[in-house]
């Protein structure tokens, strides 16, 4: 063991992880909350590619990771390898869905109207240096309307179902306990369309992004509407032993269906969601999911493309190991690309030799 | 009088060998299969482990599943126990199954690899996990999963010995360096792991029983033993390993192995063992410590 | 009231044969759909060993459909067909996946009208022919080259480019190469999806020659089907009309050039020349 | 009915529970708590609970992902009680449980009632006042009706 | 005597010309009974269908009723509804047609294109070549041109290795189609020299000839077309 302390090789693990965390500083469980109140719309982000509904947790992650993404998505998937699986919630269903968010781009106004909720879509985006100066930027309070907002929302789909404006595809009821479950079984390609959704729900929100901006730029055949996006929260129903199902509580999710103007005789819809609030993840998502069918061999709009190439942990990880030593590999190819040279020289030198003399 | 904080009992941060059973039980399952296959690629649902993908999740994740306490663990990396992510997972392992930690070969019950297959001849008692990035042989020539698994269903390789045609039209040798496509048991082509072309013969017919396992594509696949592999050659283009016959190592001596080539500052190069275990044992004999070196399955750079 | 009638097609099936004719494809029954297409109706075809059958018919006719199907790239809805090869006697659209593909590697050749569909573009054309060697079983690097070079020297390749890849090759060397890789397991059929579309017409014709050559060398048997009449007129023995997934017209390459009987052939040799 | 009838105000009692601020469901089951007589922990831990979704283009049910939740389960003399809350609270999964057995059990039956009643109305009061907010950003269209 | 080459029974044809509704009558109720060795002249004013008769005896052409009995080496077999891969198999053995128009193709030398049919007979390719040479040799087709190829050649020459090709190899029943026609007077006496020998072999042949004098010591019947008539035989 001494040649193996020697070498310094566990020394050096050890020290450069003290010297990143040095830069972090103390982590407690004040920086935890400040972050996951200060930053609910990344500790979304993280939970969804996450695929674990976990607040403080994700707000953790990305405090001890000191905010690199993929390594806070990361920690909290194999967090998430560690805990045992107690039950299988009630499917969500749109209807039943607490919506805080809720707007539709297809039609001026929808059944059930346009609720903009929380958002900064049509804020000038002003940064606002004099905070750095001393200023507040204290919240101005909501103005509430008198009559609060129904808690449920109309489907837009369904009208439009029953409008014979969009495919009403007979649905195959499916024991919650056998829907297809990418974290217990391999993703195989063709993908159902379960398998499909839950891995565009975990997917990158900036790879979904980038091929779903390719598609909607023309590189795909659909251009898409936002045919109906929601951001929610949901509840989480469970049995009870005795068999009542009731809420353990809420949890924030998003929704969006996409619709192609291309459709000759009805619209197609594309659909994405995932947990937590991230507007621009579900339309890439829903994006790709609408234009999958029509996508050609080999381009990135096919299925077996985008679902194998937006995994974050996957990607990042893949990516991070190639800083890992390579000189077996390295010491392989050398040897080839030496014998190889010699062989060539070699036969220069001979085709020289057999040359004629002037 | 009760409180509720003494009701609550202490969360447990998580499961023996760190895997839930139900990940370790698709896992033995996965590994019978492919036992029973050989050379098949059995897709698993990998798990998220503490550590990024790529960086041996797949090899970590089938040695969680058959360590045990009574267990000896090697690991390596690029032959070296000592290398920072050999270590790493070495010391990971141990943590959460109470293992013993070795970096001779001999004594190990299980090595974990990354892109070695350890000089001494390993034993019936003994399994080798390789570390897989890329698991399909197939990939440079196909890239849809899909389409792949139906070439291997119908043994389908042309494609890969083209690759090899190429190479001899371009270049008049064959340029694959490591990961060389192997027929495992005359049926399916497995890609060996990047291993060099000096550690496929020790595969072949091998008393061990070698598992490969790729957790970022989520494949594994197995080699078991006293099982054929037969690295792709032509039959009038023998099968070449590196060659590093005549290398000597600087710091053993030893002489007919696989070397690690060290540039120097006077712009030559010496040349070091490349599996640290063995070069170890070997300076520890020569100072006269009582050490027990296996038999190797290269003799004089030949193999035996 | 028509004056006179279109004759219904009668098949030579049923007419007794001498006993030197051989056929080496029968398919029979043959109809298929696409959706609501039907891309074939009850399509009978023999070939016999030797000849060259041309099938002839606009897009959509069902040729190309046909075609893919004797490939055994793709099977009908209904039908039966056979070829007179050693172990293959049995209905092959019934044979599973891998039975059919080594069939195929093994006795059937095609050249299509497309390049890309046929070879690998950026391998090197011998490479190109290696692959189906390597299909075959050939293990021996030597014999792939040889056994390359003399399938490319046959389709009138220049052998001194056969490393070069098809990428750098001009529409009429591509054709060769795809004409090389088909013929160099000697195939008992060798198929042609218009081998010389798309071609410049002398280089068209140079491609032609070479097949006739092949044919007259090897007696190699050949479908060759194409909308021009001019190719089908240069390299048939015998001749099927198609139209709409069925066959409307069968005879010696001669007769439906000079005396067509059906109306739809009529018009489409009349249109023609 | 009647069993629908209970379920409906079992589950009214287990959302209730549920979805209330911890420390008060924590403190009024600490004052239940000796009331109870011996209590024996089935479980008391957390875990996932995997979150299925119905897509609404082809009603494919999916997962959207795990939530992490807490979970309690309890045993006294003659009844059973079960808690689960969305978090790794596991103490509010716990009062939720022996709340849950003591309402069973038909222990401080009114009590009970009073303090489920109680935090209910709280609960839908604060959704009316998110609700409230929430119509505010409604956008007004002037379409004919 | 032997059993006739060729038996045709009350052959008749006509064309159906669809897009005009039409029908064309050729030839109907023709008869006649060919041996080995004999010679038949077609006769009739231009334009009777003495070809349409040559080209429905071939199978160019689909007779509209009657029989073409061919004695083949397989037994009798009835040309006018035999299977068309029966009359293609014939054809390239036992049935030639020779007319004035070469059928070129490009790249293919002189030589190969006579020497063809007897390659495809088996001949050995040296063997082969000779006779070929022999033949061009014979219809005065000069050296020089035999490794041409004859796609550029003069209409005349094209013509000589045309009938070169046509007759190199003695088959049962020859159709000729005017072969003699624009043809000069040393490849004419050639040809004449040529069809004498495969008479003599018992070649039966069937003929239109404008010049009926160039081979009238071949005639053995003659075959007189008329206009919408049956047609007669005169020995």
């Amino acid at each position: 063991m001494s040649y193996v302390a020697a070498r310094g090789g566990e020394q050096a693990i050890e020290q450069s992880e003290r010297l990143y965390r040095e830069r972090l500083g103390t982590i407690d469980a004040t920086r935890v909350d400040a972050i996951a109140r200060s930053l609910p719309w990344l500790v979304d982000r993280i939970m969804g590619e996450a695929s674990l509904y976990a607040p403080r947790l994700a707000a953790l992650a990305l405090a001890q990771s000191g905010g690199d993404l993929y390594e806070a998505v990361l920690l909290l998937r194999a967090w998430r390898t560690t805990q045992p699986r107690l039950a299988v919630a009630e499917p969500l269903r749109q209807d039943k869905l607490f919506t805080h968010r809720r707007i539709s781009a297809a039609f001026k106004d929808i059944p059930g109207g346009q609720i903009l909720g929380p958002t900064l879509d049509y804020s000038h985006r002003i940064l606002r240096t004099d905070i750095l100066d001393g200023a507040g930027l204290e919240p101005e309070p909501v103005e509430m309307s008198p009559e609060p907002a129904p808690p449920h929302q109309p489907s837009l789909a369904s009208w439009q179902k029953a409008q014979g404006l969009v495919v009403d595809f007979e649905r195959q009821d499916v024991p919650k306990q056998d829907i297809p479950d990418l974290t217990r079984e391999p993703l195989l390609f063709p993908a159902g369309r379960a398998h499909r959704l839950q891995s565009l729900a975990r997917a990158d929100t900036g790879g979904l992004m980038a091929l779903g901006y390719a598609v909607m730029r023309g590189y795909g055949p659909s251009h898409p509407t936002v045919n109906e996006l929601r951001l929610v929260e949901a509840d989480v129903e469970i049995s009870h032993p005795r068999g009542t199902v009731f809420s353990a509580g809420r949890v924030r999710v998003s929704q969006a269906e996409v619709a192609s103007k291309a459709g000759a005789e009805t619209i197609d819809l594309g659909f994405c969601a995932t947990l937590g609030w991230n507007e621009v993840k579900i339309i890439a998502g829903g994006t790709l999911d609408l234009n999958e069918p029509h996508a050609t061999k080999g381009s990135p709009f096919e299925e077996e493309f985008f679902l194998s190439h937006t995994e974050p942990v996957e990607g990042a990880g893949f990516c991070q190991h190639f800083k890992l030593p390579h000189y077996v590999t390295f010491q392989s190819t050398l040897d080839a690309m030496r014998d190889a040279r010699r062989k060539q020289a070699e036969m220069a030198s001979q085709a020289a030799a057999e040359e004629p003399a002037e | 009088m009760k409180k509720l904080s003494q009701l609550t009992l202490p969360s447990q941060l998580m499961s023996y060998g760190f895997l839930d059973p139900s990940a370790k039980r698709e896992l033995r399952r996965k590994l019978l299969k492919a036992i029973a296959i050989p050379g098949c690629q059995i897709p698993y649902a990998s798990r998220e482990v503490p550590m990024a993908r790529g960086w041996g999740t797949g090899g970590l994740q089938v040695t969680l599943t058959l360590l045990n306490s009574s267990s000896v663990v090697k690991v390596i990396d690029q032959g070296a126990d000592d290398g920072v992510n050999a270590a790493s997972i070495r010391r990971f392992l141990a943590k959460v199954s109470g293992a013993r930690e070795t970096t001779d070969t001999c004594k190990a019950t299980i090595i974990q690899s990354r892109h070695r297959v350890p000089e001494e001849i390993m034993r019936e008692d003994q399994i080798l996990v390789l570390q897989v990035p890329e698991p399909e042989p197939l990939r440079p020539v196909e890239h849809h999963i899909s389409a792949a698994r139906q070439m291997h269903a119908d043994a389908n390789y042309a494609r890969l010995w083209l690759i090899l045609y190429e190479q001899m039209v371009r270049t008049g040798r064959i340029m694959q360096a490591t990961e060389y496509p192997s027929l495992v048991n005359g049926r399916y082509v497995m890609s060996p792991s990047p291993i060099p072309r000096w550690d496929v013969p020790k595969l072949h017919m091998a008393r061990h029983l070698t598992l490969l396992s790729a957790g970022r594509e989520k494949r594994l696949y197995a080699v078991p033993p006293f099982t054929r592999v037969e690295p792709l050659a032509f039959s009038d283009v023998p099968y070449r390993v590196e060659d590093h016959a005549h290398l000597t190592c600087s710091r053993s001596g030893l002489k007919g192995f696989f070397m690690n080539e060290i540039p120097k500052d006077d712009g030559g190069s010496h040349f070091e063992l490349s599996d640290s275990g063995f070069c170890e044992k070997t300076l520890r004999r020569a100072a006269g410590e009582d050490v027990s070196i296996g038999a190797t399955w290269y003799r004089n750079g030949v193999m035996s | 009231m028509s004056l006179i009638e279109a004759p219904s097609f009668k098949r030579d099936l049923d007419a007794p044969k001498l006993n030197r004719t051989q056929p080496i494809l029968t398919m029979h029954g043959i109809s298929h759909r696409f959706g609501d297409v039907r891309a074939l109706q009850d399509v009978d075809v023999t070939v016999y060993a030797g000849e060259v059958l041309g099938i002839v018919g606009e897009s959509g006719s069902g040729k190309s459909t046909l075609l893919r199907m004797m490939n055994l790239e793709e099977k009908p809805d209904q039908g039966d067909y056979r070829l007179a090869i050693p172990g293959a006697t049995a209905n092959l659209f019934a044979l599973d996946r891998f039975a059919r593909r080594m069939l195929r590697a093994r006795h059937i050749g095609i050249v299509y009208q497309n390049p890309h569909l046929g070879l690998l573009m950026r391998n090197s054309s011998s490479g190109n022919v290696a692959e189906r060697l390597l299909i075959s079983g050939e293990r021996r690097f030597s014999a792939l080259r040889s056994r390359g070079r003399q399938a490319l020297d046959a389709s009138e390749f220049p052998t001194e480019r056969m490393d070069a890849p098809p990428i750098e090759l001009s529409g009429g060397m591509q054709q060769r190469v795809q004409l090389a890789k088909a013929i160099a397991l000697e195939p008992a059929l060798l198929l042609l999806d218009e081998p010389t579309t798309g071609l410049d017409v002398s280089v068209q014709a140079l491609v032609l020659d070479t097949l006739k050559r092949l044919q007259r060398e090897r007696a190699i048997t050949m479908v060759l089907v194409s909308h021009d009449l001019g190719v089908i007129r240069t390299m048939a023995d015998r001749v099927m009309v198609m139209r709409k997934g069925r066959v409307v017209e069968e005879g010696l390459a001669d007769q439906i050039f000079q005396d067509p009987q059906h109306p739809y052939t009529q018009s489409l040799v009349h249109a023609k020349l | 009915m009647t069993i629908d009838c209970e379920q409906t105000e079992h589950r009214r009692l287990l959302e209730t529970l549920a979805c209330s601020e911890a420390g008060r469901v924590k403190g009024f089951a600490e004052k239940l708590l000796p009331e109870l007589g011996a209590v024996e922990v089935l479980k008391s831990r957390s875990g996932l609970v995997m979150l299925p979704m119905r897509d609404t283009v082809r009603g494919t049910d999916f997962h959207l992902g795990e939530v992490l939740v807490a979970e309690a389960h309890v045993k006294l003399a003659d009844a059973e009680g079960y808690g689960m809350v969305v978090g790794r609270d596991l103490e509010h999964a716990m009062a939720m449980a022996l709340i849950d057995a003591a309402a069973f059990a038909g222990l401080a039956r009114e009590r009970i009632g009073a303090f489920v009643e109680a935090e209910a109305t709280i609960i839908a009061e604060t959704d009316r006042q998110t609700l409230r907010a929430i119509e505010a950003t409604r956008v007004e269209m002037e379409t004919v009706g | 005597m032997s059993d006739p080459v060729l038996e045709v029974e009350n052959l008749a044809k006509h064309f159906d010309i669809h897009h005009l509704q039409q029908r064309v009558f050729a030839f109907s109720g023709v008869g006649f009974r060919l041996f080995p060795g004999q010679f038949l002249l077609l006769r009739g004013s231009n334009g009777v269908g003495k070809s349409t008769l040559l080209r429905t005896l071939y199978r160019s052409y689909v007779p509209k009723g009657g029989h073409i009995w061919f004695d083949a080496a397989e037994g009798r077999i009835d040309l006018a509804t035999a299977a068309d891969v029966d009359v293609a198999a014939l054809r390239r053995r036992d049935i030639g047609f020779v007319t004035q128009f070469l059928i070129a193709r490009p790249r293919v030398a002189a030589e190969e294109l006579v020497a063809e049919p007897l390659r495809l007979a088996g001949w050995p390719k040296a063997q082969a070549l000779d006779e070929a040479h022999r033949w061009l040799d014979e219809f005065g087709v000069k050296r020089e041109l035999w490794r041409a190829y004859p796609t550029t050649f003069s209409g005349g020459e094209q013509q000589k290795i045309n009938l070169a090709r046509a007759l190199v190899l003695p088959q049962r029943l020859l159709l000729l189609d005017e072969p003699t026609a624009s043809l000069d007077a040393g490849a004419r006496r050639a040809l004449i020299r040529r069809l004498g020998a495969l008479k003599l072999q018992g070649v039966a042949m069937i003929g239109v000839f404008h010049h009926k004098e160039d081979i009238a010591e071949l005639i053995d019947m003659e075959l007189t077309l008329t206009v919408k008539e049956m047609a007669d035989v005169a020995e």
